[in-house]
């Protein structure tokens, strides 16, 4: 090796060890940011060694052009979009660039090839790029429809029509026959064939899971686009590719398990679909025996409450009411209430939702309270106020053999009194009764969450002043 | 097997492994950003169109680069930035 | 630096840094016998010690490799079932 | 590459698979004698791949005799060592064991490099060579010393002998200069001289430091050998050594501060030595105005309790008094006493000394309690009694300021009544007065644990039948 050749290479695996101290440092809430920033950093090291690498190559001018109109597009695409789009709307985000990343890794291995296809292919080349187009344009898809539930593009519900089973069956049947073909008789043909089929394959995978699971579905297809770069790796005969590919591939899969965890779910289950439909309003239970409340009497007790602890759910995401939460969690605390959020780890429908959320509104950071955290409050709170929230504050939790058996709850149904704001007896994300409402100490509250809580700040402007 | 094959593998199945155990016990509220994170690293895929890129000649080979070019750089530049907003708010 | 050395390189530090994440936080009460553990690992020596074997042509070298076969056994042999003997008290 | 070659590879691989998978599961107490079976699955897999590997070869025959006779003196020796060892002595036994395989890793250096000697030899190999053979050497006297220091062979106490620094720095010179010599002209006679001087730096490095701090010493230089063994990886051109060595090399830095924070201490103060003699009767301070007790009152005290927590520590392990303990609390629990044992982690002078030494004496495992479990328990229990035990349940760790500042301690101040047996006021490891002595609840028993707790039995049997 010239020695140029090996201090890019040495980069190389700079950059690698940067990925995984970033990775490393994003473990945690208080290094987060900076383990980003290394990450990046190795990135960059590692795209300045290739242009580098190139320019020694001296190829001809025409491709390098055109990557450079190609990287222009698509960073200022990315950094607009990064930049603009809404908080709430991240997983969305994060899917269609993990879609691109999917797309890009599937074409780089049908240029390569396309390019090797007129002479004999060997079997490791055949193998990784067959692997690589298939994930790649899975992902690509898959993302894709993710993105557009998660966006309301494409319907959040279960989409379960019939025959998508057999339909998925043929796909998979096309891909292996393409596979098989192109061991024996190398064709950019029957390659292009392939990507469509599991391009197909990878709409048919996520139609039928609902938008509530799209998270651990994003994560997995994360894992999916590693495992797509890793095989350009070994297609390009890069290690910084396949070390990079293979990191993300694992650490998003060990993620997806994580994620699926903390949500009281298996990844199994996620994949199976027909889950998770919930975000319309659900099928109602009758209201049977609960207490009511007005808006004038809820108003009254949290002006005259000492201590509130408001538990924000999806459902204040769904009506997109943080604004009005802030506003009245203002008035209230000008009125010398002690007023904290309680933020539970899967509150919504996205990890760290609630967060995401309440720092658009600007509420101040250290009202909030991490579960653990505030648990030991609630005795002391005059009052709980549950805003669109369900699974998360369910009591049934404590006990064994329902589906949020042993996801940590929040303890309001210790606090002295509390006041639920929702639409209707309708369940949560879980589909179950929440035995919190038939407390006696709960009063109900049945509104959108928006409406019921700028009626809130002005009644309690008007009553009392 | 080539000798480069089996290289090739041995650092695959390693940074597997580093992949694996990389990921604590990770608080779920960094689930999304973690994430994300892990999303911005799979843009390096950026470098495979660039070898790409010098090796391209014909048209079709081209518009491939000038796509994935796209893609890619989206990939990487969107993914950290959208990462970083989203730490931000970790800030205490 | 040959190709031969940079990959080695590329190992090893991929291998460091499984070593690095692959220990997690541990109960105290566990440390003597994950040291132990990890102490039977490096017993892997014994195979640098058969490889010398194969090439050994001269008194000397025989009188290395006796030794040095000795205590690579004795490290990979002792270390396991030590450890083990340790860790068979921590059942619950 | 051959086929069989490719095989073998092949299962290299898979071994180092097997070691990362084998620490894994040790990390939790659940999995941790499976990860270890794993990890010698994978050891037992890359020793016979190389018997298989040596086979194809067809070498001499002279040289795998004797290799076979060196295996067979080896593994019987380190069985028999493993098997007889008392479970007090385990520290020292890891030790000897770490002893060895720095000494192989270095002879293999040696050995491969008076082979190459005649010729040039590169500076690949030159380095690396050096690197193996100067960290092998080191750590073959350093672990011969660690265990001495705790079998009693050397004194445990800091050796701080005058001109230590000297000779240290002198035998650095030498390894250094022997080194820049090796680089310019090969010579397996130069390389003995930085053996020496290597060898002679592990003593001097070692002697300095206490007895207490060998745990840290030991993990310490099981890092080393692991960086050994990766540099003799390097020498043969072996991924399998170069994996593993380097994989213990970095677990093993870890640990080793892992363990080093377990007993509130840094790595850097343990090396620079001095510390921890504590071993002895550390010098003692007057007994002031704490409250005595006798064998008979304590007896009756233990005997008419209805719960007692057992406070084991260093200073039982030191008197070898486990069984006497067993002995009494199997008396007391006769009697319907409800007798439970605390475990602090580090109590002791080895982490999970305690465990070790409860299980020798048969102590069935459901009356042990971790910390954490323990001390919300504390404030129920009518005695405390405390055996041989000092830092951990020290008061002074809940403020700033001290040397045991932050080290989560046994509450047993929380308890309604002490009774601390050890033989004078003297200190603990860290070397401080302890606050709990002088507390109102608590009684000083000055004894022998051994002696003691032979003594309570004989006097609860006596008095209260
Ligand atoms: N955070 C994550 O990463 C994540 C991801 C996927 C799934 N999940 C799961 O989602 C659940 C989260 O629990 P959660 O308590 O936040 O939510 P939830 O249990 O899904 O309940 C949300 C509640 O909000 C109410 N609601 C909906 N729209 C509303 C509106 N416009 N105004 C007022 N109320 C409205 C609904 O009742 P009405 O219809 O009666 O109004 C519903 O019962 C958990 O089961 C969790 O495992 C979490
Ligand atoms: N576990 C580990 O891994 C490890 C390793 C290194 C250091 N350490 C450190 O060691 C300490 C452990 O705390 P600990 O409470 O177990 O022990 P300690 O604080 O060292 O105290 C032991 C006490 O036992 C007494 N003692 C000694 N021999 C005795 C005998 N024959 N009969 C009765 N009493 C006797 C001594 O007092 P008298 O002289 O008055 O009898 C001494 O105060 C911590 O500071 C820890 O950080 C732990």
């Amino acid at each position: 090796m010239t020695a140029t050749e090996t201090v890019i290479r040495l980069g190389y695996l700079l950059a690698a060890v940067a990925f995984v101290l970033g990775l490393h440092l994003m473990n945690s809430p208080a290094t987060a940011r900076r383990g980003n920033l290394v990450s990046a950093g190795g990135m960059a090291l590692a795209v300045v060694l290739t242009v580098w690498h190139l320019a020694t190559d001296r190829p001809g001018a025409t491709g390098p052009l055109v990557l450079a109109a190609g990287v222009l597009v698509g960073g200022v695409a990315g950094a607009l979009l990064a930049r603009r789009v809404a908080m709430t709307a991240m997983p969305q985000l994060v899917s269609l660039f993990n879609a691109v990343g999917g797309g890009a890794a599937a074409l780089v291995a049908v240029a390569e090839y396309a390019r090797l296809a007129g002479g004999p292919v060997g079997v490791r080349t055949t193998l990784t790029t067959v692997l690589d187009v298939v994930i790649g344009a899975t992902t690509f898809t898959g993302s894709l429809v993710a993105a557009g539930k998660l966006q309301g593009w494409v319907t959040g519900s279960p989409v379960l029509f019939p025959g998508r089973r057999a339909v998925g069956l043929t796909l998979v049947a096309v891909v292996l026959a393409g596979a098989v073909w192109l061991f024996v008789a190398p064709s950019v043909a029957v390659l292009v064939v392939v990507i469509v089929a599991a391009a197909a394959f990878g709409v048919v995978m996520v139609l039928p899971i609902g938008g509530a699971d799209m998270p651990v579905v994003i994560s997995l297809l994360n894992a999916f686009t590693g495992t797509a770069v890793a095989m350009a790796g070994f297609v390009l005969d890069s290690t910084a590719l396949i070390i990079a590919g293979a990191l993300v591939g694992a650490s998003g899969t060990i993620l997806t398990k994580l994620m699926a965890d903390a949500m009281n779910r298996s990844v199994v289950s996620v994949l199976v679909g027909g889950f998770g439909t919930g975000d319309g309003p659900a099928a109602a239970v009758a209201a049977t025996a609960v207490r009511r409340t007005t808006v004038d009497d809820a108003a009254i007790q949290l002006a005259y409450a000492r201590k509130v602890i408001v538990v924000p759910g999806y459902g204040l995401a769904a009506a997109q009411a943080q604004h009005e939460l802030s506003a009245l969690a203002d008035l209230l605390g000008g009125r010398g209430v002690d007023v904290r959020y309680a933020i539970h780890p899967v509150a919504g429908r996205m990890p760290g939702h609630m967060n995401v959320l309440l720092a658009e509104a600007n509420v101040p950071y250290p009202m909030l309270r991490e579960m653990d955290e505030i648990n030991p409050e609630f005795p002391l709170a005059d009052v709980a106020l549950v805003v669109g929230a369900n699974d998360v504050t369910n009591p049934a939790a404590r006990r064994p053999g329902n589906p949020v058996s042993g996801m940590p709850i929040l303890d309001v149904d210790k606090a002295r009194s509390v006041i639920v704001i929702k639409r209707s007896m309708g369940h949560g994300y879980a589909g179950i009764d929440n035995e919190l409402y038939a407390g006696e100490r709960t009063s109900m509250l049945f509104a959108d969450a928006k409406s019921a809580l700028a009626d809130l700040s002005a009644a309690v402007k008007t009553l009392v002043g | 097997m080539s000798v480069a094959l089996l290289t090739d593998l041995t650092v695959f199945v390693l940074a597997v492994l580093v992949g694996f155990e990389v990921i604590s016990k990770v608080p779920a509220t960094l689930h999304t950003p973690l994430m994300s994170g892990a999303n911005s690293i799979h843009g390096i895929i950026l470098i495979g169109v660039m070898i790409i890129a010098g090796e391209a000649r014909t048209v079709p080979e081209y518009a491939l680069v000038a796509v994935a070019a796209a893609f890619a750089t989206a990939n990487v530049v969107g993914g950290y930035l959208v990462t970083d907003r989203m730490l931000e708010m970790f800030r205490r």
